[in-house]
């Protein structure tokens, strides 16, 4: 079992919770899971979501594991300079 | 537009006198080609005076120096001569625009292109320097500060032109400097500037003293009771406090872009304190 | 407006071209001689990018009209070189990463060039006055001003 | 073949070495081709045609009459851009910012476009087009676009993030909040507090590039555009969308880049060549003006920021809160949002909170300028801090390690933190020489630390190996900064060749795979990933051959020091294959080898810097000059270093421009004043000292070799860095950007009390 945290912009679009629990190995099994109960969650996800493991942002690599105890954070998809 | 590059005086006069419509001066184009690039120039004639003998040429004389309309900047600062008697006029020239700039630009441009903040124009003004126009009907002299008459406006007539620019001999014991306010060390447009003359007799008293401000008027403002204030002391501090007061008093500036009106006034003040501790050096004071 | 021929000297060569009244010399060298090392930052002589040595003054060719340099002799970046030995200059700045992207270096180039030749051995601050007219946006101009006195001396250590 | 990216200790040949960049001989012989400098024949000119006012409905454009005009082939207005957008909001704010639609919302939004044979036919036909505006009440000021009586410059747009959810339309697009613990309950227990607001001006990039591309369609739905851009591939997908092409058909070539620092991850005028290309049927050569570029690219935001922060007598900040608004222009990004993100990263705070808000103005869309929204945020809260430790009595190093975030803090953005680099980097400000140099008169102190993301991203790259055994290495990221020498140093030191060997070039989008845009400082990181993991492929193959030339198990040959070695002894003495031997014997060995690599780079790892600043203030003027300067900076390892120094110098560059002298200025009628170089003032070279820099090497766990982004974080801590030390020298603290003269001079004066 994995605990999410949803950034600010999320939470109206799953009944207001900040946090969230589901079963997931990698972080494609975490956004799945995600979109099932929440189906309006899925246009965020798709088009500007990047995800937190750990402290480390990542925005494209969805096969990477998410070792037991992590802490898992959406964040918006974020552009640089 | 027409592209003219005249031999003679005569040749440019009547060139510039038989132009229907606008016709200009090209002797270092940094200020004539920058207004070239925006959508709305046009211009029947530009007539190119670096062709015409003399016009890049420093003549000293015994009682002047006559600097052809078309001697770039840089130029100046390589004639020891005038670098010796008029550092101030020099290191104005030498503050327009960049090396690039300095190797084009010349004071006869800068007076005609008639900006509130020209560089060199307050330092030739307080140097009392003359202005001498070639026309259609022969050439006449007037003060420099005759030139300009509002921002981009001058007092010249059609068909005449600047041939050169006159600075009287500076005598013994006199001094002048040139002190300019920008915000960064190079490449900026005055936001303050200001040009000291100044002459002593044997023991520093001022016998005379000229102070012209730009950027704080439509034109060079000539600061009389400033000067008043300073002549017959030796530049102690309540002489220079009552100078900076009059410089700041003087000063009529806007605000825009690149200062407000407290602000120049205020260093207005600061700068002609400073310009004219150091022409009473140059000058021989202590 | 019809065209104005001009005969000219760029890097040693005679030049021959036809162009407008109001065409600067910068658009000479772009569009029409195809020496592109010159670079347009801005058209009104305040980033040096296109900067050129006209008789010997660095200047801006985006301030000088095409018209203008009848008989006069030009240099450009392209001629800096001599055949495929880079100037000391050159050499120095590619050494010391005095370069980024790039787009100002000709420009950087050719006003080091004329202050070498009027000044050999500069102080830092006499470069970094000298060199005022072209911006960089990249480097914080710290490699370039010590390239620039790093050129100076083994330009020296070779006249002496 | 998955790609182990850990990080393994080991010491480098190649990586850490200062050889000289494979592109430099063309950059200083004038050879080097950037955007404006490609033509193709018969070629057309273009000129936009831009609005002159700040915000104003599009009533009617006639064309006729331009059209007319000899030598003219193509006027097009937005009616030749049809929306294809299909709802994506993003998207169509692109579509609109090229081109017009209905209103015109910035003084130079472009509104139409002209291509013609040559300039001046092009110029005659602009001033040919009749328009007609309707002229509309604008707003420039992020504060006063908040105000209630303010003109609504979009009433589709309500505030987000704001329940129940608004009914009336607002200039306040979204409203993005982060934090954690109980702030009313922290600021009870702090002995001192700081509030305080501020102000930051809106500034531009100042890439000495203009924008400039050249677009050619074709009848038969290809086509093909050179341009500078941060990022070709992404220019062909967003092109390809507005203007309906296929993706396979479009070609776009990266030119040299003439610098970006974000301000080309964006198209602006691109989609307007390639439609009037496609309208005239011939090539079309757009290149923008000074002008041009400041009136209508992509500056950053102007923002208003409030900050209170209060801190215990022990120097432990008990609680500490900003409210940022920030300008986005006329449409709406995330700017604010990660404004409220990154003001607090550097601390490690028990109550913290920040709300950000997105206001929409009449100003130019407005793009990432390196680390975008971080550099604001940073001169607020670094100001506060530094005027928290003085009112404390506390040494503002001290104080801010004291407060400093480490491994498991929880961020002020949310995620718990990895190992990171701020400590060291405060401990190495703590005992450079510059923190105890003597000062002169009228001479200040000042210092601050700063945060990026830094992000990693969709990555390929192909390493060929030719049969002369050297390597061509194709890489998908825009080389603005001597990347093609650094990504040449990696592949060298993963194949165990010389540098020499390898020539990295910049591939175009048809002949390598899709890269994302080279922005968060992920060029070198990313790449240098995706090149390592090339690099290995290529290695296999290398084995392989080298087990077939020799006809032993592949199992029994490993690769060392660029060569493969026979494991053992069993098979006698073999001598090493180099890869000049395995090339040459390719042919008969199954052919060409190469390695390519299609991956995500992810994992980069955020980043800190900290910044030193001696100033002098003239007090009777008002204006800053730059003493010293000091970057200390984590790079994780520094491939080539002297490309590394020059992002923490060109950054700090930018910085002290920002703090001192940049800024848009509007005047009342919405129209930008100072659209041009010269009085956008940029630092010239006399206006700074020589920019020290020192290069902290903590390794970044998700990394082959330990590598990190450097590009942006240099430009986060300059604001405060010179308002602390202008604080420290003329005893005023300026809480507006730029520290112009002028506002310095109008400080000291209200603090004289005259």
């Amino acid at each position: 079992m994995v605990e999410v945290t949803l950034w600010g912009g999320l939470v109206p679009l799953a009944d207001n919770q900040k946090t969230l629990t589901v079963e997931a190995g990698t972080i494609r099994d975490v956004l799945r899971a995600l979109q099932e109960r929440y189906p309006a969650l899925s246009g965020p996800i798709r088009n500007e979501v990047a995800v937190v493991v750990d402290g480390v942002v990542y925005r494209n690599d969805w096969s990477r594991e998410i070792p037991e105890g992590a802490e898992v954070f959406l964040m918006r998809r974020l552009a640089g300079g | 537009m027409r592209y003219e590059r005249p031999e003679t005086i005569q040749d440019a006069t009547a060139l510039l006198a038989g132009a229907r419509d606008k016709a200009f001066v090209l002797a270092g184009g940094t200020d004539l080609l920058v207004r070239m690039q925006s959508d709305d120039f046009d211009a029947e004639l530009v007539v190119d005076i670096k062709s015409i003998a003399g016009m890049g040429d420093i003549v000293r004389t015994p009682d002047a120096f006559i600097i052809g309309a078309a001697v770039p900047c840089a130029a100046l600062a390589e004639n020891e001569a005038l670098v010796a008697a008029w550092p101030g006029i020099v290191e104005a020239a030498n503050l327009i625009g960049s090396t690039q700039i300095q190797g084009r630009c010349t004071m006869s441009g800068n007076l005609c292109n008639a900006s509130p903040a020209a560089d060199s124009v307050p330092a030739l003004v307080a140097a009392s320097a003359q202005a001498k126009i070639a026309g259609p009907n022969g050439t006449r002299t007037v003060p420099v500060e005759q030139i300009p008459q509002g921002p981009g406006k001058t007092s010249l007539e059609k068909g005449e032109f600047i041939e050169a620019i006159v600075v009287p001999d500076a005598g013994a014991q006199a001094g002048d400097a040139y002190l300019r306010f920008t915000p960064r060390t190079e490449m900026d447009i005055a936001v303050v500037g200001v040009g000291v003359c100044l002459a002593l007799d044997a023991e520093g008293v001022v016998q005379s003293a000229r102070l012209a401000l730009g950027a704080v008027g439509p034109t060079v403002v000539i600061a009389q009771d400033a000067s008043a204030s300073i002549i017959g002391t030796k530049l102690d501090d309540a002489a220079l406090d009552a100078f900076a007061a009059a410089a700041s008093a003087a000063s009529h500036p806007i605000d825009d872009k690149r200062g407000t009106v407290e602000f120049r006034k205020e260093v207005a003040g600061v700068l002609a304190r400073r310009a004219a501790r150091i022409a009473y050096t140059r000058a021989g004071g202590n | 407006m019809s065209s104005i021929a001009v005969s000219t000297t760029i890097n040693g060569d005679d030049v021959e071209y036809l162009c407008q009244a109001d065409e600067t010399l910068l658009d000479v060298l772009r569009n029409r001689l195809g020496l592109m090392g010159a670079k347009e930052g801005c058209g009104t002589g305040d980033c040096g990018a296109c900067s050129a040595i006209v008789d010997g003054r660095v200047v801006c060719s985006c301030l000088v009209l095409g018209a203008e340099a009848q008989g006069r002799t030009i240099e450009t970046i392209e001629g800096m070189a001599n055949g495929s030995e880079l100037h000391p200059l050159q050499r120095k700045f590619i050494e010391h990463a005095a370069l980024q992207c790039g787009i100002c270096t000709p420009g950087f180039l050719m006003a080091a060039k004329a202050l070498l030749d009027v000044n050999s051995s500069p102080t830092e601050e006499e470069i970094r006055y000298w060199l005022a007219g072209n911006l960089c946006r990249c480097t914080g101009y710290d490699k370039i001003v010590r390239a620039v006195q790093d050129a100076a001396q083994e330009m020296q250590g070779e006249r002496a | 073949m998955s790609f182990d990216a850990a990080y393994q200790s080991q010491k480098f040949k190649s990586v850490g070495s200062r050889p000289l960049r494979p592109d430099g001989v063309d950059k200083v012989t004038g050879r080097a081709r950037y955007g404006a400098d490609f033509n193709m024949p018969g070629q057309l000119v273009a000129r936009v045609l831009r609005s002159p006012h700040a915000h104003a409905r599009i009533v009617s454009i006639d064309t006729a009459r331009a059209e007319a005009v000899k030598g003219v082939k193509a006027v097009v207005t937005a009616a030749d851009l049809p929306d294809l957008t299909n709802g994506d909001g993003a998207l169509f704010a692109v579509l609109d910012n090229c081109m017009a639609r209905t209103k015109a919302l910035y003084d130079g939004h472009a509104v139409a476009a002209v291509a013609a044979i040559d300039e001046k036919s092009a110029k005659a036909a602009l001033k040919l087009i009749d328009i007609e505006y309707e002229v509309l009440p604008h707003v420039v000021d992020v504060d006063a676009a908040t105000r209630a009586d303010a003109p609504i410059l979009n009433d589709t747009v309500f505030t987000s993030g704001v329940t129940p959810a608004p009914d009336k339309p607002s200039n306040v697009a979204n409203r993005s909040e982060f934090g954690h613990g109980d702030v009313d309950a922290g600021f009870e227990q702090a002995d001192f507090i700081v509030e305080r607001s501020y102000k930051t001006e809106q500034t531009h990039q100042g890439y000495i590039e203009p924008h400039a591309c050249v677009a050619n369609c074709n009848s038969d739905g290809t086509a093909e555009l050179w341009v500078c851009t941060q990022g070709h591939f992404v220019y062909r997908q967003t092109c390809a969308d507005l203007l309906g092409l296929e993706v396979s058909k479009l070609r776009v070539t990266s030119s040299e880049i003439g610098g970006g620092f974000g301000g080309k991850t964006h198209v602006w005028a691109e989609p307007v060549a390639l439609a009037l290309s496609r309208k005239a049927g011939r090539p079309v050569k757009l290149v923008m003006s000074r002008e041009e570029v400041f009136r209508a690219s992509g500056p950053t935001s102007a923002t208003s920021i409030d900050v209170k922060i209060g801190a215990r007598k022990d120097g432990k900040i008990t609680a500490a809160t900003a409210t940022l608004r920030y300008t986005s222009g006329p449409y709406a990004d995330m700017w604010a949002e990660l404004g409220a993100m990154t003001s607090f990263a550097c601390y490690d705070l028990a109550n913290v909170k920040t709300v950000g808000f997105e206001v929409i103005v009449n100003r130019p869309k407005v793009a990432a300028y390196r680390a975008p929204s971080a550099p604001m945020a940073a001169f607020a809260v670094e100001s506060a801090i530094d005027e928290l430790a003085h009112k404390i009595g506390m040494d503002a190093v001290a104080f801010r390690i004291k407060n400093a975030a480490r491994e498991g803090s929880k961020s002020s953005y949310g995620p718990v933190y990895g190992p990171i680099g701020i400590g060291p980097t405060l401990e190495a400000a703590q005992s450079h020489p510059h923190m105890s140099a003597p000062l002169g008169e009228n001479q200040g102190r000042g210092m601050a630390c700063g945060f990026w993301f830094n992000f990693g991203g969709q990555t390929c790259s192909d390493l060929n190996i030719n049969a002369d055994g050297t390597v061509t290495l194709a890489v998908g990221t825009v080389d603005v900064g001597g990347s093609r020498a650094s990504l040449s140093l990696i592949a060298a030191e993963e194949l165990g060749i010389d540098y020499q060997d390898v020539k990295a070039v910049i591939a175009d989008t048809a002949t390598l795979g899709y890269n994302d845009m080279t922005d968060g400082s992920r060029g070198t990181f990313s790449t240098s990933m995706a090149t390592i993991s090339a690099a290995r492929n290529a290695i296999e193959t290398m084995r392989a051959r080298a087990a077939l030339t020799w006809d032993i198990p592949v199992d029994d040959v490993f690769w060392e020091d660029g060569h493969a070695k026979a494991m053992g002894t069993k098979y006698g003495n073999l001598a090493p294959l180099s890869v000049k031997d395995i090339a040459a014997e390719a042919g008969n060995t199954g052919g060409p080898i190469a390695g390519h690599s299609e991956m995500v780079a992810d994992g980069a790892g955020v980043s800190f810097a900290t910044h030193i600043c001696d100033v002098e203030v003239d007090p009777e003027t008002g204006s800053t000059r730059i003493v010293r300067y000091t970057v200390i900076q984590d790079a994780g390892k520094a491939v080539h270093p002297s490309y590394v120094e020059g992002q923490y110098q060109g950054g700090a560059a930018q910085g002290i421009g920002w703090a001192l002298n940049e800024e848009y200025i509007y005047g009342e009628d919405g129209r930008l004043q100072n659209p041009g170089f010269l009085d956008y003032r940029i630092p010239v070279c006399s206006d700074l000292p020589m920019i020290d820099t020192q290069i902290l090497e903590i390794p970044n766990p998700n990394h082959p070799y330990g590598v990190r982004g450097v590009g942006e974080t240099s430009i986060v801590p300059p604001l405060a860095a010179i308002a602390n030390a202008v604080s420290n020298a003329a005893g005023v603290r300026m809480s507006h950007i730029p520290m112009s003269p002028p506002r310095i001079l109008a400080a000291l004066n209200a603090e004289k009390g005259k």
